[in-house]
């Protein structure tokens, strides 16, 4: 596979979106509007955790302008799950989360929503409504949620256990998965060496730049049209259907550009009020998040507690290790315990192991995923440790990964052997890096770290018609957040032999195009991907079946090559006929020419990636900068180098952030004390370095061209880069995040 | 016969036995060999996805587990982007 | 409480506009002029999406108020493309694959032509520094850098 | 809310009238922090003032006295400015410490002072820079210095219909300059968590003759710090005598926590920054 030669794979063309993109024309989530349209506004829980006593809406019902007001009443709580390939989703919690039904589970928790001829207007009446509450104590942490006593969030909260295990009366805990192998205990006595360490991440948010916004049009028939900014149109239409109780083909759902996700815009928050809204007003109605609001009511992903004990001879081996990691799920449960399990040791071969996770409720905003979710966490804890190994037994922290690191046939820690990965070769290119070895100054300090992620698979469907031109259009499901659009459109032109300009890529509606999952766990260009391919190679077939009608053979007889038909034995006095001449005679020889193809995918390859972080630390604050840094990743195949750079330094960097300044800071009740971009630190412009980057190709041999996922794994390593190297200037191992400078003085001063 | 890898976190329902040969056409028949053999099982394995020989499939009802196959069943992972 | 009727120019064309007295710039070139390449992130001021020019000045259109807009010159992203050519920022963002979502992009094109137009020669820590307060969160702006550096070196060359 | 207007003065006379007439107006600069306010339900106006389009409020006078900088004046003008800037370095810098360049086009030194954070960038310079601060209201115009305007947190001396006019700094003496640093977590954008500013004179041996130190956001409001002061006074601004005025500054300090940062470290981080701004003065002051 290794072996194939591409034309337009592997070359680095101008995206098809992008002129409108960098001239304002494009239109996102928030940038539409309708005629008679009204504005909705979200009235919020001030509390963490109320009862919700009662709800009077009767003096905002009657205020001129307003057209519709929804309390949880109006939301139906459906005890069903919607199937999404990877994860089911909930409808009942999905339900009570759009609007708190008996209690408010974290504070920003919708309790109702406000239509108006304006937003002013909303907003004056979504202040007239009054909500009665019984103030509970909130949780707030996976020690409070588990404290004896604890308050409880759900009352019929069970924890499902695998294995099973005995809950004694109300929990907060709300799924436990084990993974083990060997014997853990000789493992250890093996060992000369045992690290043991816990480690802390706080809740962070994917940050995209675009809020959630959206807006529903209801017609006297009960059919809805929703334009939303969201990464699966199909998602958001099946969760409004299953909630509402609505056909999913009275629900049509056409995805805007979409201002960033990261995993955040998987999950409904707004769409479904916005239908029942525009259904009670009889006008198209439109709901927009604010910045605060999107970081008090989206889905950030989990804080975690994650104790870390790994043991290894006096050569680097690893004997074993014994994990234990606690994920906090927000309001619902649902956190990527399982996952972060999953995940966690999959980078190494470690004969003796166990590993328990856990899924614990508390009162925040419920989590979504984001970029690889659960294993940035787990990769600080093991990660972390690694370098604390190599430290200890005095061997670099590169060679004592590549004596562990995982190769073909080693099975996973979840089961299943590995296929062909590029673990390994990522790490022979990182210790090969001009920068592994390059000086560093005094203020100065170097960390690497591993990662791993799944990459999915999944449902996705493509459809590619035939201009009479020769020109081609390309319909798909999955919104373009990071150059997919143009990634396709390539392998459309790789496969029928014409340029990529000649391809016309769209992001269908959920009426235009086949049903495909979710535009994220990096399944776009694999899952997806291989539809198109597989969609464009039925055109090439109906074509090689339009040139044997001309030549008057049989079909299979015809060949292809290099964009044209090739004549059998039979017919050796013919030219070959191109795809440029062979499509105006289309409706000559049999009618247009549509290609499709539907496919649902096993898992793609899993990803490996490298990180390498230089890190420059003022001792007397204790501010840290990133000063240079280096990702090296194995991707499969890169169809576009310039878009998978661009996957591996964004993931990168939303990591730094991570790693250095981003949390959500919460008081003691329950509220977020930062929800703007002000006090939630991502990084800016001029904290960052070039951030370089190192494509290593091990070809998946589930795709086509060899593609498997890019876009999770980059954010798994930054973590444990960023904190190792901390330790390397300073001596001190930070196990709690983010390493903002007040921690890191206050470490420096402990450590004297 | 293929060889069944059962996970620790399902002990409840095997006993602690960690593999186990099984003659069966496709996942569905395999999955319903096994709740015979271990009454209760077959919820859980619906929840669950399916590697089979190093793939790993969610919808892997009708996939086909032919002589010598490796079959373990994983749970289930939700992705960003 | 009427409305207040401002008089104003955008991208060098007159324009008039109602608005609220509370109403922002922003508000009013998306909802009352449809110029919705001004994106809002924030609303607070931190994200530079909503990066306009102002009688020469870069400010972020959601804390200005949409009144304040008489009388003054008003750039926004709608105006950065001439009528037959892609600015060489523009240009330079396409080539390095430079946005990923794009909805940070209109922000970060506004505020990199003010900046390299005060300062043709930027370094690339003046670019940092002068960008600092647009925020991507998709690329880790290493391809942001780059492009305005090219650009940088194509506005510089075309003016020779 | 649909019924708040907007005034845009063109003289100082119509603003100061205006604001008598409406007690419940919001005086708008550069509505960098105003206008976060209102949005956040924090501030509910009757009116807005726009202070912009008044000649007084939006000028910088330089003369043999010293500097007018008028409050409406936004902080990209003043850093391009290069005299203000080379007479006043280390006010410059913490001019140009506040927010992004969009910010920047914005902000003004009157909204910084009116807003009277705690954490404000300007105001510990122009307390070492004896800054005065320029008021006018119903009963004419008054100047108090710019270590009385601020009372706390979000409070100032004005008193009601009176407005800030201007900032007057005097010209320094031969041999002194100024500096201002402050610690913020990321390289750009935040609100600083501790600041410092210091002025200070050297005479023809290099030795200090005179000296202002003033900590930020480690007190209700910047501080003026004489103990940090007489630390540098007398001596040739060396390694001693920094210690000393670090150890000022930070025993000066009165910090809380926040989201933003701990006490401990704030106070902590005040006398670092004292040091390291002190250096910068003298070794600006050696070069005059």
């Amino acid at each position: 596979m290794s072996e194939q030669t591409f034309t337009t794979v592997g070359t680095r063309p101008i995206r098809h979106d992008g002129v409108d993109k960098v001239t304002g024309r494009a239109n996102y989530g928030a940038d539409i509007s309708l005629p008679r349209m009204l504005h909705g506004v979200v009235l919020r829980s001030p509390h963490a955790h109320a009862r919700i006593l009662s709800i009077d809406t009767t003096r905002a019902r009657s205020m001129p302008g307003v057209k519709a007001v929804v309390t949880g009443r109006d939301i139906p709580l459906v005890q069903a799950k919607l199937a999404m390939g990877e994860a089911a989703l909930d409808l009942r919690d999905m339900g009570d989360n759009l609007l708190a039904h008996d209690k408010a589970l974290y504070h920003g928790h919708a309790v109702a929503a406000v239509a108006a001829t304006s937003l002013d207007v909303a907003d004056q009446a979504a202040r007239q409504i009054v909500v009665t509450y019984e103030v509970l104590r909130p949780v707030l942490s996976i020690e409070q949620a588990t404290a004896r006593n604890a308050p409880i969030l759900h009352e019929g909260l069970k924890t499902i256990g695998r294995p099973t295990i005995e809950t004694k009366g109300p929990t907060n805990i709300a799924g436990k998965l084990e993974l083990k192998l060997g014997d853990v205990e000789r493992g250890f006595t093996e060992a000369d060496v045992v690290i043991e360490r816990e480690f802390r991440t706080p809740t962070v948010h994917q940050g995209y730049i675009e809020p959630h916004a959206c807006v529903a049009q209801t017609g006297e028939d009960g059919r809805a049209t929703v334009w939303t900014t969201t990464q699966g149109p199909f998602v958001v239409r099946d969760a409004c259907a299953g909630i509402l109780g609505m056909d999913a083909a009275r629900i049509k759902v056409i995805p805007t550009e979409i201002g960033g996700g990261f995993g955040g815009k998987i999950p409904v928050y707004l769409e479904p009020l916005a239908i029942v809204l525009s259904r009670k007003a009889q006008r198209p109605v439109k709901l927009v998040m604010s910045r605060e609001d999107d970081f008090r009511a989206s889905g950030p992903t989990s804080a975690t507690v994650i104790r870390m004990k790994l043991g290894a001879k006096r050569d680097g081996t690893l004997t074993a290790a014994s994990t234990s990691l606690w994920y906090e799920a927000g309001a619902y449960k649902g956190s990527p315990f399982g996952a972060g399990a999953m995940c966690v040791l999959a980078c190494y071969r470690i004969p003796n192991f166990f590993i328990e996770s856990y899924d614990v409720v508390v009162n925040k905003p419920k989590v979504a995923a984001y970029r690889a979710p659960g294993s940035p966490m787990a990769a600080f804890a093991i990660e972390s440790v690694m370098d604390e190994l190599a430290e200890t037994l005095a061997v670099d922290p590169i060679a004592i990964r590549l004596k562990n690191a995982v190769v073909e046939g080693d099975r996973a820690p979840y089961g299943p052997s590995y296929g062909p990965i590029g673990l390994k070769q990522v790490l022979v290119a990182a210790a090969a890096h001009p920068h592994w070895k390059a000086p560093l100054a005094d203020s100065q300090g170097r960390g690497v770290a591993c990662g791993f992620w799944f990459n999915a698979g999944m449902s996705s469907s493509a459809t590619v018609t035939l201009n009479a031109d020769g020109s081609a259009s390309l319909v798909t499901g999955n919104p373009d957040i990071g150059g997919t659009r143009v990634a396709q459109a390539m392998m459309v032109a790789e496969e029928l032999g014409i340029e990529v300009d000649r391809v016309r890529p769209c992001v269908g509606d959920t009426d235009s195009a086949g049903f495909t999952d979710v535009t994220g766990g990096s399944r776009v260009c694999y899952a997806t991907g291989a539809a198109v391919i597989q969609a464009a190679r039925d055109v090439k077939d109906q074509l090689r079946a339009r040139a044997a009608k001309i030549w008057d053979v049989q079909p299979d007889a015809v060949g292809w090559n290099n964009g044209c038909a090739l004549p059998p034995g039979a017919a050796a006095d013919r030219q070959p006929l191109s795809l440029t001449e062979l499509a105006p005679q289309m409706a000559k020889t049999g009618g247009p020419i549509v290609g499709r193809a539907a496919v649902n995918l096993p898992m793609a390859g899993p990803g490996f990636a490298i990180h390498i972080c230089d890190l420059e630390v003022d001792r007397g604050t204790g501010k840290s900068k990133v000063v240079r840094y280096t990702a090296l990743q194995d991707v499969g195949r890169a169809v576009h180098p310039g878009f998978v750079e661009g996957q591996m330094q964004g993931g990168a960097a939303q990591g730094i952030g991570w790693a250095l300044n981003e949390e959500y800071i919460f008081d003691e009740n329950g509220v977020m004390e930062n929800a703007g971009f002000l006090d939630y630190r991502m990084p800016v412009t001029s904290d960052l370095p070039m951030i370089d980057t190192v494509i290593v190709e091990v070809a998946n041999p589930l795709h086509p061209y060899g593609v498997r996922g890019v876009g999770e794994v980059p954010i798994v390593p930054p973590l444990a880069a960023v904190a190792n190297a901390m330790h390397a200037v300073t001596g001190v191992r930070f196990t709690r995040l983010p390493l903002s400078p007040p921690r890191v003085l206050e470490g420096l001063v402990a450590a004297g | 016969m293929a060889i069944v890898y059962l996970p620790h976190a399902l002990n409840a329902y095997t006993g602690g036995r960690s593999e186990v040969a099984i003659d069966a056409p496709r996942v569905l028949e395999l999955r319903a060999a096994l709740e015979r053999r271990f009454p209760g099982i077959q919820a859980e394995l619906e929840q669950m996805a399916v590697a089979i020989d190093g793939q790993i499939h969610h919808d892997a009802d009708y996939e086909r587990v032919e002589q010598r196959t490796e079959v373990h069943f994983v749970p289930r992972v939700a992705g960003g982007a | 409480m009427s409305r207040i009727h401002v008089h104003t120019a955008i991208n060098g064309e007159p324009a008039e506009f109602l608005c609220d007295g509370h109403q922002t710039l922003l508000g009013a070139l998306r909802d009352e002029l449809g110029l919705t390449g001004t994106k809002e992130g924030c609303a607070t001021g931190d994200c530079g999406a909503c990066s306009v020019i102002v009688d020469g000045r870069l400010v972020p259109a959601c804390l200005v108020l949409a009144a304040e807009a008489e009388g003054r010159e008003i750039g926004t992203i709608e105006g950065v493309a001439t009528d037959d050519a892609l600015h060489p920022l523009q240009k330079q963002f396409l080539e390095h694959a430079a946005l990923q979502c794009g909805v940070c992009t209109p922000g970060f094109i506004v505020a990199a032509r003010a900046l390299l137009e005060a300062n043709p020669n930027a370094t690339e820590e003046e670019i940092r520094l002068g960008l600092a307060g647009n925020l991507c969160r998709c690329t880790g702006y290493d391809k942001i850098v780059r492009a305005v550096m090219d650009a940088a070196v194509e506005m510089r060359n075309a003016v020779r | 809310m649909s019924t708040i207007r907007y005034e845009a003065p063109t003289t100082l006379d119509q603003a100061v009238r205006l604001f008598s007439a409406n007690p419940n107006a919001s005086l708008l600069a550069g509505g960098t922090d105003l206008l976060v306010q209102f949005r956040a339900g924090l501030t509910q106006p009757s009116t807005f003032i726009d202070l912009k389009r008044i000649p007084d409020l939006t000028g910088i006078t330089l003369d043999g006295s010293g500097l007018r900088l008028g409050a409406a004046v936004p902080a990209w003008d003043i850093c391009r400015h290069q005299d203000v800037k080379r007479l006043w370095p280390g006010f410059v810098d913490a001019v140009g410490l506040i927010g992004s360049a969009q910010i920047q086009g914005r902000a003004t030194v009157g909204g910084n002072l009116c807003n009277a954070s705690p954490a404000a960038d300007t105001i510990a310079a122009l307390i070492v820079d004896r800054g005065q601060c320029v008021i006018v209201g119903p009963d004419g115009e008054r100047t108090v210095t710019v270590e009385e305007f601020c009372a706390g947190p979000g409070l100032t001396v004005l008193r009601p219909g009176e407005l800030l006019v201007a900032v007057r700094l005097p010209r320094p003496a031969p041999r002194t300059a100024d500096a201002y640093l402050r610690l913020i977590p990321r390289s750009e954008m935040d609100i600083a968590v501790a600041g410092a500013a210091v002025s200070l004179t050297l005479d023809a041996r290099g030795v200090c003759s005179a000296a202002r130190v003033a900590i930020a956001a480690v007190a209700p409001k910047a501080l003026l710090v004489a103990a940090a002061a007489e630390a540098l006074v007398g001596s040739s601004v060396d390694e001693q005598a920094l210690d000393r005025a670090a150890a000022a500054s930070s025993s000066a300090a009165r910090p809380i926590d926040d989201k933003r940062g701990t006490a401990a470290y704030r106070r902590t981080v005040a006398g670092v920054l004292t040091r390291r701004a002190a250096t910068i003065a003298a070794a600006r002051a050696k070069d005059r």
